[in-house]
């Protein structure tokens, strides 16, 4: 019954979330895109390099760059710290 | 409704089904399997964000002249979400480590010191 | 001796192959501001061989090869790298590009707009980000891939 | 304004960043050094919070816009243009949110020094500590969508690294998946309504979003998405049952600081509704909802809270129930924002002001829970007892903190639980009724714990027991200056911190919008 | 400055400390006129516990956690029993309830659009 209840849900959630990428604006024409324009059009004056997708990343959204750095960072502590050597008393 | 965004569909089906993994699986690493699918249909989904029809890659290296590119940032924001993606994977699967070895089972459903 | 070292062949492939990957890792790194890829993915290649020799030559046959406290070193001494340029630019604003344009010989020429061959000598601190990045992941992957198979294997024996 | 005064919204995240980074190299000199490192970088966290909050509060309204890697735009950008770089944009509630942490940064970090004394992995676990709340400040200061949820996800892993951090404890092992799986669960579908908007609007800065949201189809899934996973990210019911496991299966200090990571994700909740999604929802029916998940966050975590008997697991069941009243207070001031009467304001200055009021609170209560169970040397009420001969301070402490969040005058839970229920008693009575009940349930939960803990005649386990030493004394009194400044002088505090945050959010989305694209 | 009004109501934590000393001190001159004929040390004081003599050892005095409001849990037991059986504290049935929270959320935007 109550599984019966939760699939009901899982269909709903399913059903919203493919009718809402359905009713986006069509695929392969993105109505605004004033934003990476600028980027397209800057990156090698502005940064100058070749790739935007670098210029995206580590000089206009460097910012995130920084946080996802900070992301792994977290993680490769969290795992080491799960790993890590215990004292005797902590066994 | 338009059928030609097939694309954005079949990214959100792969985000579904890692949902449904997660929900109905019992095994802990296959919720984390199921935590990867939804993690890559999302990826998958800002990738085809980005194309328009036609665009070559954003980079100028021996680029062909007069060519419209694809947008650059929905690409950033994937690969974001992919190192973002490596760090919860390798987290979630050292947690499943310790769980195997404090309760000797990977099932969920006996994972259930913390109730009530 | 350790029996979780994989066949003769895979060894052989292995010893032949991770030098190979390596250096191309190192190529993506270096040229993240002109072809695809850049320090993460650079970073992610070179720690592919790093895990690779871990699954050829199994968690025993690595001691002394990868000390886990040098890599984790490396790693936060990259990550501090990372933070320290992005600080470089803070006499205008956080992450303020310094070097771009700046005609230094630090990455200072500038770039043709438009199609063209590349200039590995541009980009102010994208390079050098780049490298900060890349080395901070292939160690910070490598440091996680080494301690899980060796924390997880140790549980099997015992 | 100064230079420092500038760039405080960005060095509040890079100085924790910093040394988060550079902990575990500093660790390896001893442990003197790292302190003081991280001694020096809370406390200059928390006077940059203190001086950007008031120049933000000083500025009457006009949020303060900080250009990452920019330095060639000046705010607000001229007709038709729109940001091409990430930007901080920090308003009255965004600087609000930064004393709240700054707040718990600096108690919990000098708690911990001697808290976490004698256990293994000191370094990494500063480390962590520092990325949580770098973490926590990005979230609170960023004005960009996809950056938002860079903050949230290294605040996920920081946090949950942090709940299983007791290797030895096999129920941390547990809580620490679960938090994962949930908090990964939430994040995930948080970027996919990034992604949503992303594709729809070309852009991720919230001001020029909300400036061109529509409120189609789309738009309507993307706000369900990131309503349904910051509200699990904050621990609402029925999404809360993560959330009793983490705060409870965290070393204590960090449970105070997930308590402000849950707040911070309650803000961004915030920021989306009344910023982003301001103009383009039905604002009665989504207050209703924050209503409705409201009143089953009071109920449930306080009846649940009454019938536990692990000590840090009955606060962690007040601390959710905590969440409940943040919740009505701004789903109250959201449900009559089309109509602004007089008592919305009063709304959300109630729910804003119980922020504050319970960081401090639960904060208070789970220093002095972890200072108690490890002298009892058990987590069970039912072998507890008589602890209040020897622990003289730690049991007023508790007590202070206990009736201060249970809301009973004079000390500072009641001043924004009073607003709450006047306010919630002007839309439907049945609203103040319950809360006020639930109120007092949770006396009843704290009056029981401390009974079990701190009463009782001396027995075998409470003979040696002691005070803790002034390293974990200090920060809890600090704690309890707060609660008793906060509640004598709350007219004050409201006048000065609260209203500026409270009509942020309640008027200020037009300020929000024009301070970066102008008017 | 210190007071707090919501429009319908004031509060004044000054003023509410104001009063509750003095009523403390009113108490404590009503306590004065009592009777001052107690002697310490004699029977007068002695602990009345339901005319039992009281306990020497100390064992079984302290009423521990699980001993409170059990007649309130009791009498909400209809209640407990199903809250309980929600926290189950399996990792897919807080999922499931996010789910479900989900869909729902998503039933009612779309349907106030």
């Amino acid at each position: 019954m109550r599984k019966a209840i939760l699939f009901v849900a899982f269909l709903f959630v399913g059903a919203f979330l493919l009718l809402g990428v359905a009713d986006m604006r069509p695929f392969g024409e993105p109505q605004m895109a004033v934003m990476d324009d600028y980027y397209i059009q800057n990156a090698q004056p502005e940064v100058a390099v070749n790739n935007a997708v670098t210029a995206v990343v580590f000089d206009y959204r460097g910012f995130d760059t920084l946080g996802e750095a900070t992301v792994l960072f977290a993680a490769v502590v969290g795992v080491l710290g799960l790993f890590r050597k215990l004292r005797e008393d902590e066994r | 409704m338009n059928i030609g965004n097939l694309p954005f569909i079949v990214a959100a089906l792969l985000v579904v089904l890692g949902l449904y993994t997660f929900l109905f699986k019992r095994n802990l690493i296959k919720l984390v399997i199921g935590i990867t699918l939804i993690e890559t249909g999302v990826n998958l989904f800002l990738v085809t964000l980005g194309y328009r029809t036609g665009g070559i890659s954003p980079i100028y290296t021996f680029a062909p002249e007069a060519q419209q590119m694809v947008l650059p940032t929905p690409q950033a924001l994937t690969l974001t979400s992919i190192v973002i993606g490596l760090a919860t994977t390798a987290l979630l699967l050292s947690f499943a480590v310790f769980v195997h070895r404090h309760y000797g089972t990977l099932d969920v459903r006996k994972v259930k010191e913390l109730k009530g | 001796m350790n029996n979780n070292s994989m066949s003769v062949i895979v060894r052989t492939v292995t010893r032949f192959m991770y030098g190979l990957i390596i250096l191309f890792g190192f190529y993506v790194i270096m040229h993240g501001h002109l072809t695809p890829g850049g320090g993460f993915q650079g970073g992610a290649v070179v720690a592919s061989a790093f895990a690779l020799l871990l699954v050829a030559f199994g968690s025993a046959g690595l001691k002394g090869q990868l000390n886990l406290h040098w890599l984790q070193s490396i790693e936060e001494f990259g990550a501090l790298a990372f933070l320290g340029l992005a600080f470089l630019g803070i006499g205008t604003a956080f992450f303020y590009n310094l070097f771009a344009n700046s005609g230094g010989f630090l990455f200072g020429a500038s770039v043709p707009t438009g199609s063209n061959a590349g200039v590995l000598t541009a980009g102010g601190l994208v390079p050098l980000m780049n490298w900060a990045v890349g080395l901070k992941v292939m160690t910070g992957i490598a440091a996680v891939v080494i301690v899980m198979l060796v924390g997880s294997h140790k549980e099997e024996t015992e | 304004m100064t230079a420092l005064t500038l760039h405080a919204p960005i060095l509040l995240v890079a100085l924790p960043l910093l040394g988060a980074f550079a902990t575990p190299l500093v660790g390896k000199l001893g442990k003197g050094a790292r302190n003081t490192l991280i001694g020096l970088i809370v406390l200059a966290v928390a006077g940059l919070a203190a001086m950007l909050a008031i120049d933000v509060f000083g500025s009457g309204g006009i949020p303060t816009v900080y250009e990452l890697g920019g330095g060639t735009f000046t705010f607000p950008l001229s007709g038709g243009q729109v940001p091409v770089r990430i930007l901080f944009e920090v308003d009255g509630m965004s600087a609000f949110m930064g004393l709240i942490t700054a707040l718990i940064a600096l108690t919990g970090a000098f708690f911990s020094f001697s808290y976490w004394k004698e256990r293994s992995g000191g370094n990494l676990y500063f480390s962590l500590f520092l990325m949580l709340i770098a973490g926590v400040f990005g979230m609170v200061l960023t004005g960009d969508m996809f950056n938002f949820f860079v903050f949230l996800e290294i605040t996920s892993i920081a946090a949950a690294s942090m709940v299983g951090f007791r290797v030895w404890l096999k129920q941390s092992q547990e809580a620490g998946f679960k938090v994962m799986a949930m908090y990964t669960l939430s994040g995930l579908f948080v970027l996919l309504a990034i992604g949503l908007l992303y594709g729809q609007y070309g852009h991720l800065n919230i001001a020029v979003l909300a400036r061109s949201i529509q409120g189609s189809l789309t738009d309507m899934v993307a706000l369900g998405l990131l309503l349904t996973g910051l509200a699990m990210k904050a621990g609402a019911v029925p999404m809360h049952m993560w959330a009793p496991d983490a705060y409870g299966e965290a070393p204590a200090p960090m449970s105070a600081v997930l308590v402000v990571n849950s707040q911070a994700s309650l803000y961004g909740l915030f920021r989306i509704l009344f910023t982003l999604f301001g103009a383009s929802i039905s604002t009665g029916t989504v207050g209703w909802i924050l209503i409705v998940l409201a009143l089953l966050t009071i109920f449930v975590g306080v009846t649940m809270a009454l019938i536990q008997s692990d000590l840090k697991r009955l606060v962690a069941f007040g601390a959710v129930s905590q969440i409940g009243y943040m919740l009505l207070g701004v789903g109250v001031g959201m449900a009559v924002i089309a109509t602004r009467p007089e008592y919305g304001l009063v709304a959300m200055q109630g729910g804003i002001f119980h922020m504050i009021n319970d960081a401090a609170c639960v904060g208070l209560l789970f220093f002095a829970s972890g200072v108690v169970i490890r002298a009892a040397g058990t987590r069970d009420l039912n072998q507890m007892g008589g602890l209040g001969h020897r622990m003289k301070w730690t049991s007023i402490f508790f007590a202070i903190g206990a009736v201060a969040l249970a809301g009973v005058p004079p000390f500072n839970g009641f001043a924004s639980k009073f607003l709450i229920y006047e306010a919630a008693f002007k839309l439907n009575p049945f609203l103040a009724v319950l809360a006020v009940l639930s109120s007092i349930m949770l006396l009843a939960v704290f009056v029981k714990a401390f009974q079990a803990a701190f009463l009782g005649p001396r027995s075998n386990t409470s003979a040696h027991v002691s005070d803790p030493s002034l390293g974990m004394m200090l920060p809890m009194a600090a704690l309890v200056l707060v609660v008793i400044v906060f509640g004598l002088f709350p007219g004050f505090f409201v006048d000065h911190i609260v209203t500026p945050a409270a009509k942020a959010l309640w008027l200020g989305r037009d300020a929000y919008i024009n301070a970066v694209l102008g008017g | 400055m210190s007071g707090l009004s919501s429009g319908f109501g004031v509060w004044n934590p000054i003023a509410w400390a104001l009063l509750f000393v003095g009523i403390l001190v009113v108490s404590f001159i009503v306590r004065s006129f009592g009777n001052k004929g107690y002697k310490r040390g004699t029977g007068q004081t002695k602990v009345f516990l339901s005319g039992n003599d009281e306990p020497e050892t100390s064992n079984g005095l302290h009423v521990r956690g699980d001993h409170l409001y059990w007649g309130m849990i009791d009498g909400l037991s209809a209640y407990y029993r199903r809250v309980k059986a929600w926290h189950t504290g399996i990792l897919s049935d807080y999922a499931a309830w996010f789910v479900g929270v989900l869909g729902l959320v998503f039933v009612i935007l779309v349907l106030a659009r």
